[in-house]
């Protein structure tokens, strides 16, 4: 009961969030709500018992990328480039999308009703507490069956930050002379 | 005077430091001057003048050599040595001081406001020589609207003491590069160091405007 | 009986203990804090040859409580070109994080608040760092240059900095191969050894990277008042201002409580499993008695009755707690409980001893420049947690292939540091060569 | 100022300049300067003073009172050194009377005024340290600034500006035990002037703070009129105290320190040298007082002849000159003074081109000016 109080409550949290998020017209106001979305989102990891989970979505979203974002759009001053970008057909656009999702939305609603016991509300699953400590397996599937995927991931990412330094620098020189 | 190779500079104190009342020397000048000064009141008609003695030594010399009818008088008063310059080679006599006589530092410049005369202002600058250890004054008589030439190129540190004199004399100087108020206000009227400027006149709408009260006094 | 109450009762048994912890840390942090803040001042005042707080209450003990109830009553002032919404909600977030994080701190065997989460020193870590949203909304919602560049200059700090504190730490977790907070104490336990003794250069790595993510001097740039006034914090005033003040104390405490965690043994007492020392278990008890007897003796020397008086009960206070740490061994039934309270005395004298560094640095040096902060930490304490990662798993690599823990560990510190010095060396003769390179041109250009 | 910064430049990223606002009210203007400064991230792209906030017009005032009245205005002036002023004031109007100061006053003129070169210094030691973030250097510095004060009080009563010279001499005599107070303290400073040096000195934060930072080298010092310490610290050997003795100086021996690089840690050294140089001259002062009167032969109403004078001392800060026209009446016509804060302070916009933010608070500690002396 609890659970599913907490459940509706994170998720709640994280629509309206969301919501808010895409609404507000202040860039920082938008990173609040997201940072809001993403720790709801946390919540619900581990509510779920995926503890690693909920941490690295907390250490690296909210803690990492999301003060990286308000860094950015407080040095960019994003409210003077607005002024620059002028959103042409963005009322079409957005139409557009907010259709197709929300056709998805009703599909997926529609089909989990018709197939009882595999849609979005699944009743019986597994309780977290009976779930064993999963940062261990997370490393053990990480290191064994994923490694490929996981060491071209770390690759591309040294290629990026790597990328960011020459960048940097490059634009550095280029002021001093 | 009696030292040719060194220009006149303030005695150095150990000289007469010992003995307590001044050598007589010292006094000769001083005694004649204060008859004819007669005790005037406060704006002057004609105060200093015979205090000082004419100077006459292998420095003016070499200022009157160069400059001519530029430099108008040389004097010394108490042992100080100056010159009384021509306001339109202000510029270039301070050249000559700061590179050929290395006159090289501008210990202050300001000015006396002597409301009667026909020149009204006294610019005077003060400056050092570091390898001579001596002072000179440059003296220039300026009149109420004329625009005596800026320093600033000669020495930098007159920049702030020429808004100085604009700010408290309203002598503005040509060549400034951002002549405006210091001390004052940017919006005061008057200029306070002039003797005209009573010290208890100050710039009342300023003062009501800006502190919300009446009056300062 | 009614479900609803029902379920309620439930859930009281089921979590009541979560919830009096949480109720016990917003209520006691604070306070603590203050203390804390008390107690800098007073060792201030002595490093500094004077007297610090000494008005309210004897020798200013009730300073904190005045400080409070001053800030509390104090007008709140939210600029006129603030954002309100982010204004108001700045502090709260630093505040929150600060408190939240200490949730999974174990004071004790017996004295974690939350459940033994088996990222338990993750979650710390994570949450606390949360703390710097709320600086930075600070900073850029009060709408002011030296809150936005205090908030700036946090940001880099806490991104160049928390790399290396982070990188430390994973060296402390190589070791005892757990995330969990009671599983790094009972590693060491096993060990026989506190692990700054197997990574000194990875505590001392955290040492540092710990007190730049706290904005302690001499790394306070982010409110570094002689240059940004207050930096994040110029406009805020009252209530407002002293969440942030909480904030920081209680982050204090959470960055001393993980690195007494993961290097000084946590709750556990000096030489654990040396049992002739076992005499050391008293220690507390004795400590505090001790206490008593000295407030009895100065008792005497108070000016003022009521200062008398005061010490009387400090004394009296401290017997009695004294009382509680030595009652166990006398009654059987509650010896239960004597691992708990010592572990949590050790547990406390040891956070307490990290504070007493922090602000024992915070009098004695000037403060960094900004880029010579950046330089420190991406020029010298990144790489440097980097390679010392690197010889801890060599070190453990060797240590599992056969070769002495000890020998295996002594060298590859060596190598770390060989790599530190010659590190610091190289870039010294970088900065060199560099501010006189780029001095030339700048010093002339006016 | 910042809506112009935002509408100049609109470009997206780092360009734009920012216009930061130091002072008036700022923790580390050492009073009331304000300091406009442009900045490009954290670096200074330019500066502008904004001063005159403490201006009380005192060169106004001294044209309305008698000579002697004059004298306790001009210790507002420097508060921090409020008898080095007096010294200068009262040698520049016996410099126009023509007199002397009696021998005896002059050497407990100078050990005063070296003592207060030292409580100068001192506070200044204190809060540049301060401004660099170290907080300690401060209480040492006030500790021994307090028993120079006290030995201000127990002189002529007053601690902070102190009116302790009258023009002719001195109007009080050493009060008994005087120079055993001054040796006390003098022989206690040389191990106090070891506490600051052990905490900042070798600092390797310190040094990094203040290395090559606020260079000002020989030629500009002079261009600028920038004088005193900072002119030491660039390489001029050159001290009014050597070069034109006043008071008694010229019957002490003593050093004048020099830096090499003219930066801020040069600046730093030369002045905690210069303390224990002030020291020096103490301890070699009170060692021998020559006895006699304390007062010149001035009368009770100053009527200098008309004429002009210029007299300079080194003053704690630099320069102090005063330019004192006569025009024969019992007030001067004119008072010029020359404050060395002013002048050195004009020299703040070359320094800190360039620098940090950080650098900027490092550099007007440096300069050790005292807002009442830049504002007059």
């Amino acid at each position: 009961m609890l659970d599913s109080i907490l459940f509706y409550f994170f998720g709640g949290v994280a629509v309206i969030g969301a919501a808010l998020m895409v609404t507000r017209r202040n860039a920082i106001h938008s990173a609040v709500f997201l940072i809001t979305t993403l720790l709801a989102t946390a919540g619900i990891f581990l509510q779920l018992g995926a503890e690693f989970l909920f941490i690295a979505q907390i250490i690296l979203y909210v803690g990492g990328i999301m003060v990286l974002f308000i860094f950015v759009i407080m040095l960019v001053r994003l409210d003077v480039a607005l002024h620059h970008i002028r959103f042409r057909m963005k009322s079409l656009v957005v139409t557009i999308v907010i259709a197709v999702l929300g056709a998805e939305a009703g599909a997926i609603i529609y089909y989990a009703r018709k197939l009882p016991g595999q849609g979005l509300f699944i009743q019986n699953m597994a309780p977290a507490s009976n779930l064993t400590p999963n940062s261990e397996k997370l490393a053990q599937s990480l290191f064994t069956n994923y490694l490929l995927p996981f060491e071209i991931a770390s690759v591309l990412l040294l290629v990026a930050m790597v990328g960011a330094v020459v960048m940097a620098k490059n634009k550095k020189r280029t002021e001093d002379s | 005077m009696a030292d040719e190779s060194k220009p006149p500079q303030e005695s150095p104190k150990p000289e007469n430091s010992g003995t307590a009342p001044a050598p007589p020397v010292a006094k000769t000048p001083v005694a004649p001057a204060s008859p004819p000064t007669a005790k005037p009141v406060p704006p002057a008609p004609k105060p200093p003048a015979p205090v000082q003695v004419p100077l006459d030594n292998e420095l003016t010399r070499r200022y009157r050599a160069k400059f001519g009818p530029a430099i108008l008088d040389a004097l010394e008063d108490r042992k100080q040595p100056y010159l009384v310059i021509a306001a339109a080679q202000l510029k270039d006599i301070a050249l000559y001081s700061r590179d050929d006589e290395k006159f090289d530092l501008l210990e202050d410049f300001t000015a006396v406001d002597w409301p009667r005369r026909e020149k009204r202002f006294d610019l005077i600058a003060i400056l050092y020589s570091f390898s001579h250890n001596s002072r000179l004054r440059l003296k220039v008589g300026v009149a109420e609207n004329e625009r005596p030439a800026s320093l600033v190129e000669v020495w930098p540190a007159a920049n702030w003491l020429e808004r100085e004199i604009f700010d408290m004399f309203g002598i503005e100087f040509s060549g400034h590069p951002d002549l405006k108020r210091i001390l004052l206000p940017d919006g005061w009227q008057g200029y306070p160091l002039r003797k005209d400027y009573d010290i208890l006149l100050q710039d009342s709408s300023w003062v009501r405007e800006n502190l919300g009260i009446d009056s300062g006094q | 009986m009614n479900p609803t109450l029902h379920a309620i009762l439930v859930f009281l048994q089921t979590w009541w203990v979560e919830l009096t912890s949480g109720v016990v840390i917003v209520a006691v942090v604070p306070l603590v804090a203050g203390y804390v803040v008390l107690v800098e001042r007073k060792l201030m005042a002595d490093m500094q040859a004077r007297l610090g707080p000494m008005r309210v209450g004897p020798h200013g003990l009730l300073q904190p409580i005045a400080d409070a109830v001053k800030l509390l009553i104090k007008e709140d002032i939210i600029p006129d070109e603030a954002d309100r919404l982010i204004f108001w909600l700045a502090p709260v977030i630093s505040m929150t994080a600060a408190l939240t994080s200490m949730g999974a701190i174990a004071f004790g065997p017996s004295f974690q608040v939350a459940r033994d989460i088996n990222i338990g020193i993750l979650f710390v870590l994570g949450v606390s760092s949360l703390g710097f949203l709320g600086i930075i909304l600070g900073g850029w919602a009060s709408n002011s240059h030296y809150s936005i560049m205090g908030a700036l200059r946090s940001t880099a700090q806490l991104v160049s900095y928390e790399t290396a504190g982070g990188l430390a730490i994973i060296a402390g977790l190589l070791l005892s191969g757990t995330l969990s907070i009671s599983g790094i104490v009972a590693a060491q336990e096993k060990y026989h050894v506190w692990f700054i003794f197997l990574a000194p250069v990875a505590a001392f790595i955290y040492l540092v990277a710990s007190i730049a993510e706290t904005n302690r001097a001499p790394f306070d740039l982010p409110e570094a008042e002689s240059e940004l006034v207050a930096g994040y914090m110029t406009e805020y005033s009252g209530f407002r201002w002293a969440l942030y003040f909480l904030g920081e104390y209680a982050n204090m405490i959470v960055v001393g409580s993980i690195a007494t965690t993961l290097f000084l043994g946590g709750w556990l007492r000096p030489f654990p499993n040396v049992h002739w020392l076992n005499w050391l278990d008293f220690l507390p008890a004795l400590i505090i008695a001790l206490i008593g007897v000295y407030s009895i003796y100065r008792a005497g020397k108070q000016p003022v009755m009521v200062q008398t008086g005061f010490m009387w009960a400090v004394a009296l206070a401290c017997f009695a707690v004294a009382l509680i740490f030595a009652m166990p061994w006398f009654v059987g039934t509650l010896k239960f409980v004597i691992p708990g309270l010592n572990g949590a005395f050790w547990f406390l004298l040891k956070v307490s001893a990290y504070i007493y560094v922090f602000m024992w640095l915070r009098f004695t040096l000037p403060r960094y420049r900004f880029d010579q902060l950046m330089h420190l930490g991406w020029y010298i304490l990144i790489p440097l947690a980097i390679v010392n990662v690197f010889a801890v798993g060599v070190a453990m690599l060797l240590e599992s292939n056969g070769v002495n823990r000890w020998l295996a560990l002594i060298l590859t510190t060596l190598v770390t540091l060989v790599f530190a010095i010659l590190l610091v060396r190289w870039h010294d003769r970088r900065t060199e060569s560099a501010s006189t390179a780029s001095l030339a041109p700048d010093s002339y250009a006016g | 100022m910042q809506d112009d910064a935002l509408q100049d430049n609109s470009t997206l990223l780092g360009a734009d300049e920012l216009i930061l606002n130091m002072g008036p009210q700022h923790p580390s203007t050492h009073g009331v300067l304000r300091v406009k400064l442009k900045l490009d991230g954290e670096r200074v792209r330019g500066t502008e003073c904004v001063i005159g906030y403490l201006h009380r017009g005192v060169e106004k005032i001294a044209e309305n009172r008698t000579y002697q009245q004059v004298a306790p205005y001009v210790d507002r002036m420097d508060y921090v050194a409020a008898i080095s002023n007096g010294l200068g004031y009262c040698e520049a109007v016996e410099k126009l009377l023509n007199v002397e100061a009696p021998p005896r006053a002059r050497v407990i003129r100078t050990i005063l005024t070296e003592l207060q070169r030292i409580a100068s210094h001192l506070v200044w030691l204190g809060t540049h340290a301060l401004d660099i973030g170290a907080l300690t250097p401060l209480f040492y510095c006030m500790r021994e600034r307090e028993e120079i004060l006290k030995i201000f009080e127990k002189y002529c009563g007053a601690r902070l500006t102190t009116h302790a010279f009258r023009i002719g001499g001195l109007q009080y005599e050493a009060y008994d035990g005087f120079e055993k107070e001054v040796e006390r303290f003098c022989l206690d400073f040389e191990r106090r002037i070891q506490e600051y040096v052990d905490l900042l000195t070798g600092n390797s934060i310190w040094i990094g703070r203040t290395r090559n930072v606020g260079v000002l080298n020989a030629a500009d010092c002079i261009a600028l009129g920038a004088s005193g310490p900072i002119l030491r610290a660039a390489g001029v050997k050159w001290d009014l105290r050597k070069a034109q003795p006043y008071a008694a100086y010229d019957q002490y021996k003593f050093e004048i320190p020099v830096g090499t690089n003219g930066d801020t840690y040069d600046r730093y050294m030369v002045r905690i040298e210069e303390m224990r140089q002030s020291r020096l001259i103490c301890l070699q002062a009170i060692e021998k007082i020559p006895e006699g009167a304390i007062m010149g032969k001035v009368g009770k109403v100053i009527k200098p002849p008309a004429g002009e004078v210029y007299h300079s001392i080194e003053a704690p800060k630099g320069i102090l000159g005063y330019y004192i026209v006569s025009d024969a009446s019992t007030q001067p016509y004119r008072v010029r003074i020359r404050p060395p804060s002013f002048i050195n302070l004009q020299a703040l916009d070359k320094m800190v081109r360039g620098h940090l933010v950080a650098d900027v608070v490092a550099i007007i500690g440096t300069l050790d000016i005292v807002l009442g002396e830049v504002d007059r």
